[in-house]
């Protein structure tokens, strides 16, 4: 709450340098219009004029919020204009990919907390893995998934995988290895096997870590989502939104897709944070 | 019987026969289920054909041909777009007139992604390099739109002449201060939007008769638009999955788009295929293709499927 | 029947080996399991790829791959530098750099802090590759828009870091600057910066993947005729796979590279922080 | 029953090998509470770690109850307090102890009996639903004694248990340690770096000295069983402390 | 010259206000020695940090040297020494030594030289071109002192400053510290947990109790500023250790 004043005024300044910037941005394409039309604009007309482009090359605050308005509250949420029915086609996919690639993470964190063959080989390389452009081959991914049959939203869902299975395989191999020696020590001074030291103790200790990489992998989910809607241009989600904005030349309807990812992002972010919250408390980590 | 048909750009009236056809039942009535695959930016069709993914792609010819070579054996089926909807679409105050002299030290904005043969043929026919300099052109790869023309970052940008022409001129700029060279005009049209499928797919006799029946059920649809163009506009909006799309910019492109297939009943004229190779030929020291392809397209589908 | 045999020999082989080595934990050792891990991958690529005829338009194998990086070498260098030195580097230098100077600004602001976290935290967490398009509207096609899109990527994971590294010293710290009574510059720089080396280290090396990520994505909204996003869709048009791949692989050579660089300068600047001083014993 | 005889340990470091132990010779009898002091780094850690099996002697021999260390760890045959409480900060103060007994597969009636009653042992009863952080360090470092006694091995070995504590309530816990250890005649190794503490607790003080580490003096207490907390300014405790405080200054380099 | 007059200090906290001092009365002469001790939470801490001027009181009049406590910081009146070491792992020794000076605007030769002078004092010449990390807890300590001691603050505040370490070390520790205040007749205060080290320092001691913290008894020494170590054998000592004692059980309540 006290951290609101703050937020506002940040928010208030950009909107500000936001509306300058729109301003600027767009006269010389109000002037040059009015160059072909063989007038002059006077200052006031030129503001009023870069404020209300159709193809601005800024979209001032209010014509963005004007799209998101549209977006979400003028259209049935069924209606393929409706950025709610977008965003659900991108949320599936996400959540999807994210399910995917957390698991994929945890599981081989288990392995490498485990075996050391494993963490030797696969560390290294699971680095390595992040610095493949996945994104740049997302059309590729798509196109192979599409000759195996495979089609909609699986294929986003593995490049949003992809991209979400390293922040959780990182934080949990660390959370996984956390337990210090003492507590190690404890656990083998009752002679506890594995499975048990992993149930009762390395797992709790994880959590928090985890979730932490939690939610730096489900927005790197989301953006990978993005990313595969990106190249099959004519399929729905957020990310074809922004791809037909830009086909088209519509900003307006590129900023508001934009910012509806973003709306998304934070609210998927706070939904982890959420759960953390709750699971964190029933176990009594939380103060 | 399944059947998928992958585009080679988004829903949109290019594509307009297919969709009218499946929309009105024409597929339906020939016994079909087809599945039609919307493309994207950097989706390459001959990869899906070649993958799998699909039965039959819609593809431009320099890039079915350039794939060829590359040891893909794609066939030419069909050829319901006779002519070419390519052109360059510059600013006048760019100050170029004429191809011949003025596109030294421009730049200029092409599409890639399989889709630049045309224009490197064109341009090797003018004898100007594509690497800059100032007895060269400048080449940008032109992202998804119009904005480098706007922006004046090109000189002048590839456009079709059923599409990004017009959103140039739907961004405010009048069809005076452009000037534009066609491809046809230009003596450089190649093929564009035929139908290939593999080799392989027409030793299969079921699959033949399948071609056949999609290939009839087709050319019908692609009649239909052409004469009743805002019902093909509506039909191609409801396809569209992005919502992105306006009835008018559909329907004044299902009108642009019936003035290329006008000439074409579906079956590939061996002479435009013959200009087509002749223009990819010319390429100099990097041709689009090196040498005459064989086999390249067949009658046999449009023969039976046009017969009556 | 034969071949799904051999692959699975191929693996069971290299991963027991694996088990084998890594019992020994030196150095030595450690480096060649992730070798033979690597390797394995590879060979097991290449002979599924040949076993099952997988046609070399949607992967083709290694050796194909290979040769085509012998093949190709000026192009895959001009590439590099296109993309990676001009888009991907200026860009994440530019970033960093402002990042830095904008935490230090704000550091003294609890209040700015508590305004811009907040919102910093959230356009981190916005996927940024939407805003391409537009940056390259806005910078043109050659590498400003890349380097424009990789600052805008790179700018709030730095800032974030970076400013919690300024709050990271202790309170001990601290109040020792306090008792000596020294101005803000002197406890800037003689504590707070030195302190914050680690978190900022951390942002950089988060931040190397995403510059790469954000150049190479930049490009697929326009670019000229050269460049790593270029050229793997061009040649994808082309279906010189091949070629597509060495340029993946150059790409992932470039990350783990820039990754390592910044690593070792982290570990010249950080040599007294605990990990760091681990790592070396 | 300890045995140790000639036990060496040596750890291989980067470094070169560090001789944690060399040649320690000791016999515990059960029932006896021997104290562990000497300068840091002198193996009082290793030596308790040894015996529990926690480390390998590289040299000598060591038997507990007539077994092997590690056999008698399966055997279930110790408790271990660190300096630290060591609780886990996701269980409550029951959960906490009974942990030990679920691992071991008590059943349930048995577990929340011995919880019970540890729990009355370390002066706790009431705070078994409450979760660590909502002790207070005493509390924490009582409740981590109770899970070491919980499951009644034989033998009991703490290093510093009350290290963190400060000095009021460090004499508390060691009043209630002793009136333990009279009640349950259990076997206790006890690790601790202060004099008055070691003289206030043992039956035995074995003074250690490092590099390498070896026992340098062993002095056996007078004191008798019944010991207040006042003994601490009689004569005898005196000379004790000042004969420990000699022991560890010959075996103190001029290092600090 | 240290004065406080019915100084109080309440934190606001989220559950509620803290009474960490309440109505402390105390005035500390030019040179003395003065100790503070009690159970945690009593103060100790806090009362230091007032004098420093890292805390403001919320009531009553605190003078250092006749100024505002503020005053004299800004005018360099401390040195603080606290608990850890605290020193920047980045700097080496001597660097972390001479980072005061560099502060205070010391020039180079004479920081040097200074570095030099500290580091004979408290024994560690020849590590100044080490970093902290490549040092003994107890030589990091010393380190610490020594930077305290570099500018020549009158007043030198120590927390604690020996808590951390063993016994052995922090005799010898205690030792030094008396022979520097000696040498230097700096004005001290001393916050330990230790009885013994308390008494053995010291030429007052002061005990405090919690809740609200305040003072609850104050004793002065007679013992004789040069003390040998075996002077905490002594019938003086053990009879002063236990007033201490007293005191401190008197302000504890029951809780542990
Ligand atoms: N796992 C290990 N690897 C290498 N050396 C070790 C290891 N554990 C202990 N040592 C070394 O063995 C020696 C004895 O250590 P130990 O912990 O037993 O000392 P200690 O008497 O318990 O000291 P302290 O009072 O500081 O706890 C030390 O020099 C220590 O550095
Ligand atoms: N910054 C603060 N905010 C709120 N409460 C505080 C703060 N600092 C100290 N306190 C509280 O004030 C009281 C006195 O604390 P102080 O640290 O002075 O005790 P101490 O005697 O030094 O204890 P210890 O022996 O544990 O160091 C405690 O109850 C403590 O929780
Ligand atoms: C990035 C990109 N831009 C354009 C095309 C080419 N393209 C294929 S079909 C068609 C008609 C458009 O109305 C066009 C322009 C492409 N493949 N990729
Ligand atoms: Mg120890
Ligand atoms: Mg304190």
């Amino acid at each position: 709450m006290r951290n609101l004043l703050p937020i506002l005024t940040v928010l208030l300044a950009i909107v500000a340098i936001w509306y300058v910037a729109a301003i600027g941005m767009n006269s010389t394409w109000a002037r040059d219009q009015a160059a072909r039309a063989e007038t002059r604009l006077s200052a006031g007309d030129l503001v009023i004029q870069t404020l209300t482009l159709e193809r601005p090359v800024l979209p001032a605050p209010h014509q963005v919020a004007a799209g998101l308005w549209e977006g979400i509250a003028g259209q049935k949420i069924t209606s393929k204009r409706s950025l709610v029915w977008h965003g659900w086609i991108t949320l599936s996919a996400t959540l999807t990919g994210f399910a995917i690639g957390s698991l994929a993470g945890i599981l081989l964190a288990v392995g490498i907390v485990h075996d050391r063959a494993m963490d030797q080989s696969v560390m290294p390389w699971a680095v390595a893995s992040q610095t493949v452009p996945i994104l740049a081959i997302a059309p590729m991914v798509i196109v192979v998934f599409a000759s195996a049959g495979i089609t909609g939203l699986l294929p986003k869902a593995v490049i949003a995988a992809w991209l979400s299975f390293f922040p959780v395989l990182v934080g949990m191999v660390k959370g996984l290895r956390t337990p210090d020696r003492m507590q190690l020590d404890l656990m083998r001074s009752w002679s506890a096997s594995r499975p048990q030291m992993f149930w009762r103790l390395r797992l709790p200790s994880s959590l928090p870590y985890l979730f932490a990489s939690l939610k730096v992998g489900i927005a790197a989910a989301l953006v990978g989502t993005i990313v595969g809607e990106l190249p099959a241009g004519a399929s729905a989600g957020l990310g074809a939104r922004l791809l037909s904005g830009s086909y088209y030349g519509q900003t307006v309807q590129i900023w508001a897709a934009l910012f509806a990812a973003a709306a998304l992002a934070a609210g998927l972010v706070i939904a982890v944070g959420r759960i953390e919250a709750v699971t964190l408390r029933r176990m009594g980590l939380a103060r | 019987q399944e059947l998928t048909l992958q585009l080679k750009w988004v829903t949109q009236a290019q594509f307009g026969g297919y969709y009218v056809a499946k929309d009105k039942g024409f597929y339906e009535e020939e016994g079909l289920d087809v599945t039609i695959k919307a493309g994207g930016p950097d989706i390459a069709p001959t990869q899906v054909l070649a993958g799998g993914g699909a039965d039959v792609i819609v593809e431009w010819m320099p890039a079915a041909l350039a794939a060829r070579e590359k040891g893909l054996p794609l066939v030419n089926i069909a050829q319901p777009f006779k002519s070419s909807g390519m052109m360059l679409t510059c600013l006048k105050e760019s100050g170029i007139t004429d191809p011949k002299t003025d596109f030294a030290g421009k730049t200029l904005g092409v599409w890639f992604a399989g889709n630049e043969y045309p224009f490197l043929s064109w341009m090797h026919t003018l004898g100007l390099s594509t690497e800059g300099g100032t007895d060269g052109v400048t080449v940008l790869k032109q992202g998804f739109n119009v904005d480098p023309l706007l922006q004046k970052q090109a000189a002048c940008i590839s456009t079709m002449t059923y599409n990004e022409y017009w959103q140039v001129i739907d961004a405010g700029i009048a069809p005076e201060d452009l000037v534009t060279f066609k491809y046809e005009d230009q003596g450089v049209a190649t093929l564009e939007d035929g139908l290939y499928v593999l080799e392989s797919t027409l030793e299969d006799e079921a699959k033949v008769a399948d071609l056949e029946k999609f290939v009839r059920a087709s050319m019908k649809g692609w009649k239909y638009a052409e004469e009743n163009p805002e019902e093909a506009a509506e039909i191609v909006l409801e396809n569209d999955e992005t919502g992105a799309q306006t009835i008018e910019h559909q329907t004044r492109m299902m009108t642009e788009i019936a003035k290329l297939t006008a000439g074409s009943n579906g079956a590939l004229d061996e002479a435009d295929y013959q200009r087509t190779v002749d223009i990819l030929l010319a390429g100099g020291s990097d041709p689009v293709i090196s040498k005459e392809p064989e086999g390249a397209w067949s009658h046999a589908i449009t023969d039976k499927a046009l017969a009556e | 029947m034969t071949g799904a045999l051999s692959i699975l020999a191929v693996w069971l082989g290299a991963w027991g080996l694996n088990i084998w080595l890594a019992r020994f934990g030196t150095r030595a050792t450690r480096f060649l399991v992730a070798l033979i891990f690597g390797l394995t991958i590879v060979v097991l690529w290449e002979m599924i790829v040949r076993i099952y005829a997988i046609p070399p338009v949607i992967l083709p194998p290694p050796t194909q791959i290979a040769a085509s990086f012998a093949a190709n070498t000026a192009i895959l260098w001009g590439d590099f530098v296109q993309t990676i030195v001009k888009g991907a580097l200026t860009g994440w230098l530019l970033g960093g750099a402002a990042a830095i100077l904008t935490a230090i600004a704000i550091d003294r602001s609890p209040f700015l802090q508590r305004g811009l976290l907040p919102i910093g935290n959230f356009v981190a967490a916005l996927p940024i590759v939407g805003i391409a398009p537009i940056l390259v509207m806005w910078f043109g096609f050659d590498w400003q828009s890349k380097a424009a899109v990789v600052v805008v990527m790179v700018f709030f994971p730095i800032l974030v870091n970076m400013v919690a590294g300024l709050a990271a010293t202790d309170r001990m710290q601290r109040d020792l600057m306090a008792t000596w009574a020294a101005p803000y510059g002197q406890s800037l720089w003689k504590l707070r910066l030195p302190a914050a080396m680690p978190f900022l280290f951390n942002g950089l090396k988060i931040t190397t993947t995403l510059a790469l990520i954000g150049a190479i994505v930049a490009e697929f909204f326009g670019s000229p005729t050269k460049g790593m996003g270029f050229r793997i869709s061009t040649a994808v048009g082309r279906l010189d796979l091949p070629l597509v791949w060495a340029e993946i692989l150059v790409a992932a050579i470039a990350g783990s590279l820039f990754y390592g660089i910044v690593a070792l300068i982290e570990k010249k600047v950080t040599f007294w922080h605990p990990s760091q001083r681990g790592q070396r014993g | 029953m300890i045995e140790a005889n000639a036990v060496s340990l040596t750890f291989q470091t980067a470094d070169g090998p560090v001789h944690a132990l060399k040649d320690v010779d000791l016999s515990i009898g059960a029932g006896e509470f021997v104290s562990f002091i000497g300068p840091s780094g002198c193996g009082k850690t290793t030596f308790l770690r040894t015996i529990a099996a926690l480390e390998s002697p590289t040299g000598g021999a060591l038997t507990v109850n007539g077994m092997s260390p590690d056999e008698a760890r399966r055997a279930r045959a110790y408790g271990y307090v660190f300096q630290a409480p060591g609780l886990y900060p996701w269980r409550t103060i029951a959960g906490n102890i009974s942990l030990p007994l679920e691992i071991m597969g008590f059943g349930k009636a048995d577990r929340a009996e011995r919880v019970r009653r540890v729990l009355e042992l370390v002066d706790l009863e009431g705070f078994g639903g409450k979760f660590p952080w909502q002790l207070s360090g005493g509390m924490q470092q009582r409740a981590s004694i109770a899970r070491a006694l919980a499951f009644d091995a034989d033998i009991l070995l703490m290093d510093e248990p009350f290290g963190a504590l400060d000095e009021i309530v460090r004499d508390r816990l060691n009043e209630a340690l002793l009136e333990l250890w009279r009640k349950t005649g259990k076997t206790i190794g006890f690790v601790t770096h202060s004099i008055p503490e070691a003289v206030y607790l043992s039956t035995r003080i074995v003074v250690m000295s490092p590099r390498p580490g070896r026992i340098t003096r062993i002095i056996d207490s007078p004191l008798p069983a019944e010991r207040p907390l006042d003994i601490r300014d009689t004569p005898e405790f005196i000379a004790l402390a000042h004969e420990v405080r000699e022991g560890l200054r010959e075996g103190h380099g001029d290092d600090i």
